[in-house]
């Protein structure tokens, strides 16, 4: 299984250890671990559209939120994409929603490869498209109370860096506001 | 019958998850705009008309021109912000 | 430390949580871990430089080795100059020397940051400066008996993607056999 | 004296982890290709003739330029292959 949503939190080892069994004869593998910031800038909520925020906050917990079903099957998309654009062994992507406190682990992506080029472009290609695409909401819960989040253009731009998506069922396209119609 | 499925701060604007309507002549997904005045209150309506939020009909990205059919399920998502 | 050279296997959750604990702040960290591959093609020895080896090989294990004092300033020094170029929260290094058989760990590169651009930046900068500047050299021994690899041609390609030395000091451009004086 | 290290195949070629000569009137380390004459194998002495080898000086790059002074310790260093 390459894709996981999980409640509770994960093990860095585990998922290791489930990567480089599943590909014996790997020369390169490459993680990606997101954890909760406790501390987000002003300048990020800016980024986020959020411009009513205008002062850093530090932060308790987040909430995380995702579209069952809807979710498990993007990301999985979003993997064999990457094994189409590069050349990788074995891929797993874990992703927690819920609850989740400042500091600890929020998502997991392993990448394992002949080499390391294709390790390190498949692990960053899962995260910028999950980032962009995969459908999580996270509300940060903290000193300035409670704030959902929106896609950061930082994020959209790290996304671009990929071309125009590989095939056409890529849901890229539509995913960007922009992109829909105005009727 | 659609089921409509709301996420993030449009559900908590929604007060629910999801609701259920009626097809009735609803041709594309905009027309929920119209088709939802009743099950969900109207801020949240009015929050929609801009459609800065993302469609997707049975968990594919479609848009707010996509074809709605009977039994279709209807996520209306904010701006995701995972990872 | 930074750096650290071991002729024993390194545990990968070990030091990630060194690097979690040392960079509270951090909200990615990249890790990159290498392995020795059990099968290595002609192609590859003839990047190396190796052409007389013309038929691909399995490997039993490694013998590696290293110029104690000097690797590890090196290693040092490319992971402050990783710290110049990208802003980083924390890093280590891990590389085995001795005997390391078929599928082992043979380097472990974490990287922490506040953004995961820079995480990634990171861990690959340190790898692409390791594999062209550190003093390791590694025999393969296997089916076609004995040999001692050579840079490959495809990790100076990919050390050069940095650009030029971002200080004076910096050992690359001495590093390359070209550059030096042929009196 | 000077302390002359090899690495790799060149440490397999010299029969020996290092070897310490005289400085003499040495001035480089391009001077060690004749200064080491009679301490290793001369097949050692002529893989180093294209100075395809890299060369320290006291732990740090230096190239068959670097200058020599007495104490020094030599690196022969053949391409890495680390990582």
């Amino acid at each position: 299984m390459d894709v996981i949503i999980t409640s509770t939190d994960f093990s860095v080892t585990e998922h290791y250890d489930f990567v480089r069994a599943a590909a014996p004869h790997a020369g390169a593998v490459v993680m990606f671990v997101g954890l909760v910031r406790d501390f987000v800038s002003a300048q990020n909520y800016q980024q986020a559209g959020l411009v009513e925020v205008e002062t850093a906050a530090n932060i308790d917990y987040l909430e995380l939120e995702h579209y069952p079903g809807m979710t498990e099957a993007l990301c999985q998309d979003i993997v064999e994409q990457a094994r189409e654009r590069f050349s990788l062994d074995a891929v797993r992507v874990v992703h927690r929603v819920g609850k989740i406190a400042a500091s600890e682990q929020i998502v997991l992506v392993v990448a394992a490869s002949k080499h390391r080029e294709d390790a390190f472009n498949g692990a960053q290609f899962v995260m910028d498209y999950l980032k962009t695409q995969a459908t999580f909401w996270k509300k940060e819960v903290g000193t300035s109370g409670e704030q959902w989040l929106g896609l950061k253009q930082t994020d959209c731009d790290a996304a671009k860096r990929w071309g125009e998506p590989s095939d056409a069922n890529n849901t890229h396209g539509n995913a960007h506001p922009n992109s829909q119609g105005t009727s | 019958m659609i089921k409509v499925l709301f996420f993030a701060h449009l559900r908590e604007m929604a007060g629910t998850n999801s609701v259920e309507v009626p097809l009735g002549d609803m041709a594309l997904a905009s027309d929920l705009l119209t088709g939802l005045k009743g099950y969900v209150p109207d801020a949240l309506l009015n929050e929609l008309q801009d459609q800065s939020a993302m469609v997707s009909i049975n968990h594919r990205y479609a848009g707010w021109q996509g074809q709605l059919e009977e039994g279709a399920e209807v996520g209306i998502l904010p701006p995701v912000s995972g990872g």
